[in-house]
């Protein structure tokens, strides 16, 4: 069997790979994607625990966080589509006209 | 109930509140009314308010005569009451304070009569009518402040005398406050009343720590409770202290050194002022307070010895300067600061009687000079008015202007001026021979007791007679010096000749005064069953040794006095001086009179040490210190702008700013990144997103390695 | 070293390397389907873990449905690649630093602290995780969490509606 | 299952809001383009009922659908507390977005729902409500932040707010998804039961506690999670900034008095420190970039982060049962100070921006004092206010928050409250010398329910100054039940 | 009528007049000056009241109202306020000084009349309320009150630099009082109570703890009085602010920091108060010496008048923390005494800029021969300023120099014997002020004002009315003190023997 610490420590890669890329790409899009691979590796890490703890309410707060996600795309897509067209680029280092 | 029963049962005592409240009186009518007074009524209130005073003066002395001497105090009011500092408002009638009284009242008196001739010319000479009422005003609120100078019965109440005589010592020299001596828009007088203040003001200074030490350790400021709380526990240390704090105080107030530099000065005052605050009255007060402190100078002769030597090395030093002065009144103002020296001298050495002596007639002859002096220089400028506008016309007051500088006081201008103002030659003359010690005039048995003092305490005070006797020696010189200059000669300008004679107005009370400097020796004749000052002051300071008359020392004093005048005689009698000729001393005394006539280049010692490093000290406090250091750098600089960077440092983000720092060093990319600092503002997402990052990255090491 | 173990092993490079993959592509349709392969292999380790319901949805609802939002938005909009931008030179240095920071930190309290119960337990029932044990959940124990999850899935339409529409308007009145 | 009349009750005012939200979403089609106003007084109508509904559940406790949600007194306070907001926030929204010209129907729904989820937030008993309650309330919030878009910097303001919420939204979930393995379980009571029978894994808990303390530093604007707040505040149209000033910091500071004190007193030991110089950190960032922003909304952005700091400080002491019911209620009590403060001087912005965007500068304010008196005065009071300076609410709150510290012997955590205000004092009164000291002809936007607000925010600043004790004792009974 | 509630009448009268200028259209300046005058005449009358039914004996608070005002949680905040002598004289200060700077203000303050009027009449409220105060929040609520219309009084009638000055006034003022408000909140919360008497009676605080929260307090107060070297806001303050601000800033508002030691350091903190006063001395006597130096160097009127309160200000502290009565009764008398004068020296230096519009020493000169009356009332307060016998500073001054001198806690006469010297510089600057504007020859300002059309003028009557009630009490003062002396007495006496406990 394995361990469950592999499958946290998994998660928690992941987790730094998302949210390196928040940090380093400039690409609207691949933020949100990045996002969306920090909250997969949550899931990992809450399934892992899941079947660790012999509870399924890990699993549950998987699938709200799946629909949350899902709510959170559609939102962000749509506000990333609007940047868009009045700014004709998804470039967040462009997107800076409020700083100070 | 008669006279002499009011005497006897001490009815009188109670008058003692009015020495004060008369002046005062005669001074709030004429500020009040004073306006639609002629000058004469202004004149009548304020003569008549100092004369009563001098009335009153006239019966407390008779009270206490009646009574023997018995000292009596007339509680008035309750001042301050704080714990154990109780201090009250109470006169005190003892012979001593008599003698002052008397001697202020009257003398005071009969300047303001003569006041009322000179200032009546000298408002119209300098063109400002409504100015004679000021004067008064002023001198009556002197006489009222010099009264409580004399008739407090504690130290507090004589300090409130005296800083309130030397607060109008100051408005009574800068009278002409916008002129200099020589009636020059200027603020030379002004700057001089400023001088005196201050100086008096240090000296007060030294009289306020006295009174701290005296409180604290005698537990009251009332005379008789210090005296005797003194004597009680006589700690040689606190005494010493307080007496050489007192010590600064009556060099102050009477002129010696170090502190005498503002009578000179003081000469700026209209020259009744100079007789009567700066010759006769104000300027004993420092002598005054010696003897009234008696008690505790005779307990520590150390104290004593350095009054002694304060009083003799100034009689000699401003005897010097004397010397080498051109200006009738400098003349004058030195020689009364080498007087007092004499008399602080005396007192000094506990020759009390002496001193006070030297002070009654002192201010007896040198007012008589003072004010002579003054009908002089009017009388020059009578004659200088006269040539200039032909027939007096005083309102033309741009021609005025327009004139060359002529200085009236100036010896050098003057010249056989005893054909011009004989009575006033005849005045002056007899000054001169008092303070030159001639006898039998009254400055011969004054000097020739304090003298004889000296001589007697040779070996507690040495070198004190030598000094004195030297001191003395000068004064004849320069008396006499002034008298050739002044009255003998041939006139060395136009103005000489035409100088005019005083009114009555003026010289009738000067005679009054000739007549006192010519027999005031009767005060205390050093006779047996004379002595009458000393035994008059014997129920305040106890009993003195009636001193007989030494003839070694009075001879050889008189024989120095005659030697002098001689000796001036042949320098500026026989051969009188020419206009423009230089001083017939400056040659054989060679850099000596340099320093005489520059009065020892002291003021500009004081500027040097003194007045130019607290200018800097100032300068430096207000305007580096305080406002470029303090308000500017320290609050604007540092304060404001250190917090201005701090908001924009942080800004641009704090992390953003230190990361930025330390990615510049480490990687050595300053160069390339200067285009990206300048874009490296704030407004990205991703910089934010590190900034969580970093919190939380900051947060669970914390957490997990804490 | 068991079967499980490297089989765990093998997927979780996978899982890695499509993570990397889309951190790394300059592409932005690359990362897209680097994601999808991402959530493909995680999805197998949920079924690994005794959870069918959760691999299904994440295949079908994550993979499928979301992933193909992202891929039409990216073609819609035409950014697949960003031109190349200078500015923020230090950000990357800094974001490594800090990863290896948190890794050292993860790693720490993952493997050093007080070590989580090391072994899976075996799914002690077959339904473990299945679509009946979890709908049941739902709508019992979860029921409101549920309910709150509409709420917000009908906002985030809204939402969606209301910054688009905007925009289709014209934006000013 | 089988729903109990406790189910619902306890859940009664979020469902109104929530059913009326949705209600309204469909009303909304049927009111005509230029009418859109009535929206807004259905809106407030719902509010209005919402309100009626949690002041009539005063005083009562129960908890519903499997202890997932509670009532209790600080619920219901809070609850009043954001509707009450709510309302200031749609009377501040109504007259700007027909003069932005983006009024629209859906505007007050989103923030019914924002409200709701808000709501939820403060009555949340196990993390997956409040997790959930927590996108409830932001999602709306970053549509509305866009809601001008494209005008000025809406959008911007949008997706930053977005894209940062969602990234720290992971953190949440990653510290929630370590919690519940440490403890086995999602429900607050449950957490705090594992650690107190010492089953639960303690560093994972710890290291699962920071990253949710995380997720919510960041929506309260705690430094440095705060970077977000000056640009989205900026961007975002003013009523919608000033309310979620108010609301989003209010239900953050809601779900962490909630959270931490039920679930994790047992790490406070550990915690305390972190949250003292977070406290620390917001209070000196905050204030000290306060000072250099030229821009009314920016500074009152950073404003904002500042006080956030000031609440911070009363968790100093949470888990210390001798002072920490005091200061959490000192911190309730400065968030109500706060809430109000900020939509007065919110209101006076927004009566003095103009439809191009301009009037934010803050040499827009020059001669107010002149122009309009009483709008100045009242600008001066809210600026008195936050400043700490009697006679206003402001001072109540910081005395009652600095004692509380001082109870808890922070004394330099205390100082740097002090110091920070004094700086803080800098910008605030850099308003008021503007307003009176320079010349200008600022014009100025009346409209009754914008009057309404700055008029009343004014008065009740200034008497609850004098009479804090009543409502300062409504908070300290509210937060009883989290003890 | 019930005299017990006197101190809250007095306090809050003045918002009658505010209330009734709110109706007042500004237009009529006339109305509101009359309306302005009217309320602080009246309330000095109450203040009278006051006065009368002011039981001098009597140390204790009198006509005491307390009330609970807050109490939840730990607080007992109450709403105490109460009369001893140690404020009563000041309350009077207060109330005389200003109707006199509000009729100072009839020609000086030309726009914005409603508002000037009803800010002073607020601050008045405030000071009242700091003087009356016995609660400590009740007191910190006063005291920062006062800062806001006296930042709007200087911030929108100042000088140039008004916004500069107001804002350093404001925040130097504010730090401080930060300070002492978390000093205050651990007196509430650890002794239970925030009312000062219960305080004082309760004690026991230990010594370690006294140190710093006499520190706190001390920083606030210092910074109002102000004691070298947080004095840097006052010279700004003093010279942007108008005449009427500069009189209440001087006359009053100083005070409240000066009247802070006395009511709060010594009585709460007695032993840290005997270890600080060597030190406190100390920093007295710095600012006596500097101040005056100082002053001296100045070439703007109102700036030497400012400078000189800072040397002024010292003699205070030096007598308070002489922790003697002598040193105590003459400190509270001297801040009178420095309220008098230096108030009047703002209003007489206010009263010829309205006419000349300059400051600077330099063109000024010779106006006593134009002035006459005007000079001799200039004279007569620079004389008290200077401390001349006779007049009110001379009085203050001695008495403090006397108790610094062998006061025990000070521990040595070198404090009292160099601030003696204060008094010489004193001498030198203020008759280098008097000097420079009255004496010599005419300055240039009298051509100046000429060629504006209009001449020099001696004062008017209504400047002379607003000046004569100073002279009276400079007078009254300095020949006089007894009365003032009694109010004061019994109170000091016992707080003398309470710092006596604790030096022994």
């Amino acid at each position: 069997m394995v361990p469950v610490n592999y499958y946290i420590a998994l998660s928690a890669i992941l987790f730094i790979i998302g949210a390196m890329g928040v940090l380093v790409r400039r690409n609207a899009l691949i933020i949100f994607m990045s996002v969306e691979l920090m909250l997969n590796a949550a899931n990992v890490a809450l399934v892992a625990f899941s079947s660790a703890n012999n509870s399924l309410d890990g699993q549950i707060f998987v699938f709200f966080i799946m629909t949350v996600a899902a709510a959170e795309v559609a939102v962000g897509l749509a506000l990333i589509v609007a940047i868009f067209r009045s700014k004709n680029s998804i470039n967040v280092d462009e997107i800076n006209m409020l700083k100070g | 109930m008669n006279f002499s029963e009011a005497a006897n049962t001490g009815l009188f005592f109670q008058l003692a509140p009015l020495l004060v409240f008369l002046p005062l009186t005669g001074m709030l009518i004429n500020m009040i009314f004073g306006g639609k007074m002629s000058e004469k009524a202004v004149g009548t209130v304020a003569s008549l308010a100092s004369g009563s005073a001098f009335v009153v003066s006239v019966l407390l002395a008779y009270s206490l005569n009646a009574v023997h001497g018995e000292l009596h105090t007339i509680p008035f009011a309750e001042w301050i009451h704080i714990g154990t500092l109780q201090l009250d408002w109470t006169f005190r009638v003892d012979s001593l304070s008599t003698v002052m009284m008397l001697v202020v009242s009257g003398v005071g008196t009969l300047i303001h009569i003569y006041a009322i001739g000179y200032m009546h010319e000298d408002v119209r000479f300098k063109d400002d009518i409504k100015r004679f009422r000021r004067f008064f005003v002023f001198l009556n609120l002197f006489i009222a402040m010099m009264m409580i100078l004399v008739s407090g019965d504690s130290y507090l109440m004589l300090f409130v005398g005296w800083e309130g005589v030397g607060l109008c010592s100051f408005l009574l020299i800068g009278f002409w406050y916008d002129f200099d001596t020589l009636g020059q828009k200027s603020t030379a007088n002004a700057e001089a009343g400023k001088k005196a203040f201050i100086a008096n003001r240090v000296g007060d200074f030294g009289f306020l720590l006295a009174i701290f030490t005296t409180f604290w350790h005698f537990g009251s400021l009332q005379f008789d409770s210090v005296f005797e709380a003194a004597t009680a526990h006589p700690d040689p240390v606190v005494i010493s202290a307080i007496t050489l704090f007192m010590l600064i105080g009556v060099t102050g107030k009477s002129a010696q050194v170090p502190l005498y530099i503002w009578l000179p000065d003081a000469m700026a005052g209209p020259t009744p002022v100079s007789a009567l605050i700066h010759a006769a009255t104000m300027v004993t007060a420092g002598v005054y307070l010696v003897v009234r402190s008696a008690p505790l100078y005779s307990l520590v002769h150390s104290a004593s010895y350095i009054v002694a030597m304060i009083g003799a090395v100034t009689a000699l030093f401003a005897a010097t300067i004397a010397v080498g002065q051109y200006d009738i009144k400098k003349v004058l103002a030195y020689s009364t600061i080498s007087q007092l020296g004499f008399m602080v001298a005396a007192v000094g050495m506990g020759a009390y009687v002496a001193g006070i002596f030297h002070l009654a007639t002192h201010a007896f002859f040198k007012a008589l000079l003072f004010l002579s002096a003054g009908s002089i220089i009017l009388g020059m400028e009578r004659g200088h008015h006269h040539l200039a506008h032909g027939h007096g016309d005083h309102d033309d007051a741009d021609a005025h202007h327009d004139e060359e500088v002529f200085d009236p006081g100036d010896m050098r201008n003057m010249g056989n001026l005893r054909k011009q103002m004989p009575i006033t030659f005849w005045l002056y003359m007899a000054g001169t021979l008092a303070l030159a010690g001639i006898f039998p005039f009254a400055g011969f048995w004054s000097k020739d007791e304090i003298l004889l003092d000296a001589k007697l305490h040779a070996e507690h005070f040495p070198g004190v007679y030598w000094l004195l006797s030297l001191a003395a020696f000068m004064t004849a010189f320069y008396m006499g010096r002034q008298i050739w200059m002044v009255f003998f000669g041939k006139e060395r300008t136009e103005v000489a000749k035409h100088a005019e004679e005083s009114p009555p107005v003026m010289t009738v009370p000067l005679m009054v005064l000739a007549v006192l400097a010519v027999f005031g020796g009767a005060l205390n004749l050093p006779f047996d069953g004379f002595h009458n000052l000393g035994h008059w002051l014997e129920y305040t300071i106890g009993h003195v040794e009636g001193l007989p008359l030494d003839l070694g020392v009075a001879g050889i004093s008189t024989v120095l006095a005659l030697l002098a005048i001689f000796f001036s005689w042949l320098l500026y009698g026989k051969n009188p001086l020419k206009e423009g000729q230089p001083d017939p001393l400056k040659k054989p005394l060679g850099f000596l009179f340099t320093g005489m006539e520059n009065k020892w280049f002291v003021d500009e010692g004081y500027k040097a040490l003194v007045i130019t490093p607290f200018e800097k000290l100032a300068k430096f406090l207000s305007i580096d210190l305080d406002w470029n250091f303090w308000h500017d750098w320290f609050h604007d600089s540092v304060l404001y702008a250190g917090f201005k960077w701090l908001a924009k440092f942080l800004s641009e983000p704090v992390d953003m700013g230190i990361i930025n720092a330390i990615a510049d060093k480490l990687a050595e990319w300053t160069q390339r990144s200067s285009e990206s600092l300048r874009r490296m503002q704030n407004g990205f997402v991703r910089s934010y997103a590190l900034s969580v990052l970093l919190g939380v990255v900051t947060i669970l090491g914390y957490l997990l390695f804490k | 070293m068991t079967v499980d173990l490297i089989l765990f092993l093998i997927l979780a490079a996978v899982a890695i390397a499509t993570a990397l993959g889309m951190l790394l592509s300059r592409n932005a349709v690359y990362s897209a389907l680097f994601l999808v392969l991402n959530f493909a292999t995680v999805a197998v380790f949920y079924l690994l873990l005794g959870a069918p319901f959760i691999a299904l949805t994440q295949v079908t609802v994550y993979a499928g449905a979301i992933m193909v939002l992202f891929l039409f938005v990216i073609m819609l909009l035409g950014t697949e690649e960003l031109p190349k931008g200078e500015g923020l030179n230090w950000q990357k240095p800094m974001a490594v630093i800090l990863a290896v920071v948190l890794m050292v930190e993860a790693t720490f309290l993952i493997f050093v602290q007080e070590p989580v119960a090391d072994l899976i337990s075996n799914s002690p029932s077959a339904d473990f995780g299945g679509p009946r044990a979890i709908g049941e959940l739902l709508f019992s124990r979860y029921l409101l969490p549920f309910e709150v999850t509409s709420i917000l899935l009908l906002v985030a339409m809204v939402g969606a509606i209301v910054l688009t529409l905007n925009k289709k308007e014209g934006g000013q009145k | 299952m089988n729903l109990t009349q406790a189910d619902f009750y306890t859940l009664l005012p979020v469902m109104v809001l929530t059913v009326w939200a949705v209600a309204l979403l469909l009303v909304d089609l049927f009111i005509p383009k230029e009418r859109k106003g009535w929206t807004a007084f259905l809106a407030v109508a719902g509010l209005a009922l919402t309100i009626g509904f949690s002041l009539s559940q005063i005083g009562q406790e129960s908890s519903g659908f499997f202890e997932m949600v509670v009532l209790d007194g600080f619920s219901t306070f809070v609850n009043i507390l954001l509707l009450v907001s709510g309302l200031m926030g749609i009377s501040l929204a109504y007259s700007y977005l027909k003069r932005m010209g983006i009024e629209r129907g859906e505007y007050y729904s989103l923030m019914l729902f924002s409200i709701a989820g808000m709501m939820l937030m403060a009555q949340a008993s196990d993390l997956i409500v409040v997790f959930l309650a927590l996108e409830l309330l932001s999602i709306p919030l970053y549509v509305l932040a866009a809601f001008a878009h494209p005008q000025h910097d809406s959008g911007e303001a949008g997706i930053k707010y977005f894209l940062l919420g969602a990234f720290s939204g992971g953190f949440v979930v990653y510290g929630i998804a370590l919690v519940f393995g440490a403890t086995q379980s999602t429900a607050l009571a449950g957490i705090a039961a594992a650690a107190l029978a010492g089953t639960a894994n303690i560093p994972l808990m710890l290291a699962g506690s920071a990253l949710i303390l995380v997720g919510f530093s960041f929506k309260v604007a705690a430094v440095p999670f705060h970077m977000w707040t000056p640009d989205v505040y900026q961007g975002a149209p003013t009523p919608v900034t000033a309310f979620m000033a108010a609301g989003a910091k209010i239900a953050g500071f809601a779900a962490l008095m909630r959270v931490f004190s039920t679930a994790f007193p047992s790490l406070a030991v550990d915690l305390a420190p972190v949250l003292a110089v977070l406290a620390a950190l917001t209070m000196i960032v905050g204030n000290v970039v306060a000072v250099s922003q030229t821009n009314i909304k920016r500074m009152l952005a950073y404003s904002s982060i500042a006080h956030a700091g000031y609440i911070l400080m009363a968790f100093v002491a949470f888990g210390n049962p001798a002072v920490s019911a005091t200061a959490i209620a000192a911190g309730i009590f400065y968030l109500v100070a706060y809430a109000l403060t900020n939509f007065g001087s919110w209101s006076i912005v927004i009566a003095l921006e103009k439809e191009d965007g301009k009037g934010l500068e803050l040499e827009d304010y020059a001669g107010l004092g002149k122009s309009n008196p009483l709008m100045a005065a009242a600008m001066t009071i809210f600026m008195l206010s936050l400043t700490g300076i009697p006679p206003t609410l402001g001072l109540v709150g910081k005395f009652y928050l600095f004692s509380a510290v001082i109870a808890a012997d922070m004394y330099w955590l205390a100082i740097v409250g002090v110091l920070t205000s004094l700086i803080s004092a800098f910008y605030y009164l850099r308003v008021v010398v503007i307003m009176y000291m320079k010349d200008g002809e600022p014009k100025t936007l009346s409209e009754p329910w914008l009057n309404l607000t700055w008029i009343a925010m004014a008065a009740i600043t200034v008497i609850l100054g004098f009479m804090p004790a009543s409502l300062f004792n409504w908070a300290s009974q509210a937060i009883m039940k989290l003890f | 009528m019930d005299f017990e509630l006197l101190p809250n009448l007095v306090t809050f009268f003045p918002l009658v007049g505010v209330l009734i200028l709110f109706f007042i259209k500004p237009d009529n300046k006339v109305l509101v000056r009359w309306v302005a005058l009217a309320t602080s005449l009246a309330t000095f009358g109450i203040s009278l009241v006051l006065l009368q039914n002011f039981d001098a004996s009597n140390p204790a608070l009198q006509m005491v109202t307390n009330l609970p005002w807050i109490t939840v949680a730990n607080w007992n905040i109450s709403y105490y306020m109460g009369v001893d002598g140690l404020s009563i004289l000041l309350i009077l200060l207060t109330t005389f000084l200003t109707p006199i700077a509000l009729l100072s203000t009839w020609s000086a303050i030309e726009e914005r009349e409603k508002d000037f009027n009803i800010f002073f009449l607020m601050l008045e409220v405030g000071m009242l309320g700091v003087f009356m105060a016995q609660d400590l929040f009740l007191f910190y609520v006063y005291w920062e009150f006062t800062l806001v219309p006296m930042y709007f009084l200087i911030g929108i009638w100042g000088g140039p630099e008004r916004i500069y000055a107001s804002i350093k006034f404001f925040l130097y003022t504010m730090a401080g009082s930060l300070l002492m408000l978390l000093a205050i909140l651990w007196l509430g919360i650890n002794q239970g109570t925030f009312a000062v008497p219960d305080l004082i009676a309760l004690g026991g605080i230990p010594a370690g703890i006294q140190t710093w929260l006499f520190l706190a307090f001390a920083i606030a107060f210092a910074i109002k009085v102000p004691m070298w070297p947080l004095h840097s806001w006052l010279p700004d303050a003093h010279v942007q602010a108008p005449t009427a601000g500069s009189v209440i800033l001087a006359g009053v508002l100083l005070k409240m920091g000066t009247y802070g030691f006395v009511r709060f350091n010594l009585p709460l903190f007695p032993e840290a108060a005997v270890k600080f006063a060597p030190i406190m001395a100390g920093l007295a006597v710095v600012g006596i010496i500097y101040g005056a130096i100082v002053s001296y160097y100045q070439r703007d009127i109102k700036k030497l008048v400012a400078y000189s309160s800072i040397s002024h200000l010292g003699f205070v502290m030096l007598g308070l923390f002489a922790l003697n009565s002598q040193g105590i009764q003459g400190g509270i008398l001297q801040m009178i005494n420095h309220g008098l004068s230096t108030g009047a020296l703002f209003l007489l230096v206010g009263m010829i800029y309205e006419q000349t519009h300059t400051r600077d020493f330099d063109v000024y000169g010779g106006l006593w021969k134009i002035m006459p009356v005007y000079g001799t009332i200039m004279l007569v307060v620079t004389l008290s300023s200077m401390g001349l016998p006779g007049l009110n500073g001379f009085v203050g001054e001695f008495t403090i120099l006397l108790g610094a001198f062998g006061s025990e806690a000070i521990g040595s006469a070198w404090y009292a014997g160099l601030s003696a010297i204060g008094v010489i510089l004193a001498a030198i600057y203020m008759l280098y002020m008097y000097q420079k504007i009255f004496l010599g020859p005419e300055g240039s300002i009298v051509e100046t004002v000429k060629e504006h059309g209009h001449a020099l003028r001696d004062l008017s009557v209504r400047e002379i009315i607003t000046i004569t009630p100073l002279l009276v009490f400079i007078f009254w003062i300095g020949l006089y003190p007894k009365p003032f002396f009694a109010l004061i007495a019994p109170t000091v006496d016992n707080l003398v023997a309470v710092l006596q406990a604790a030096m022994h």
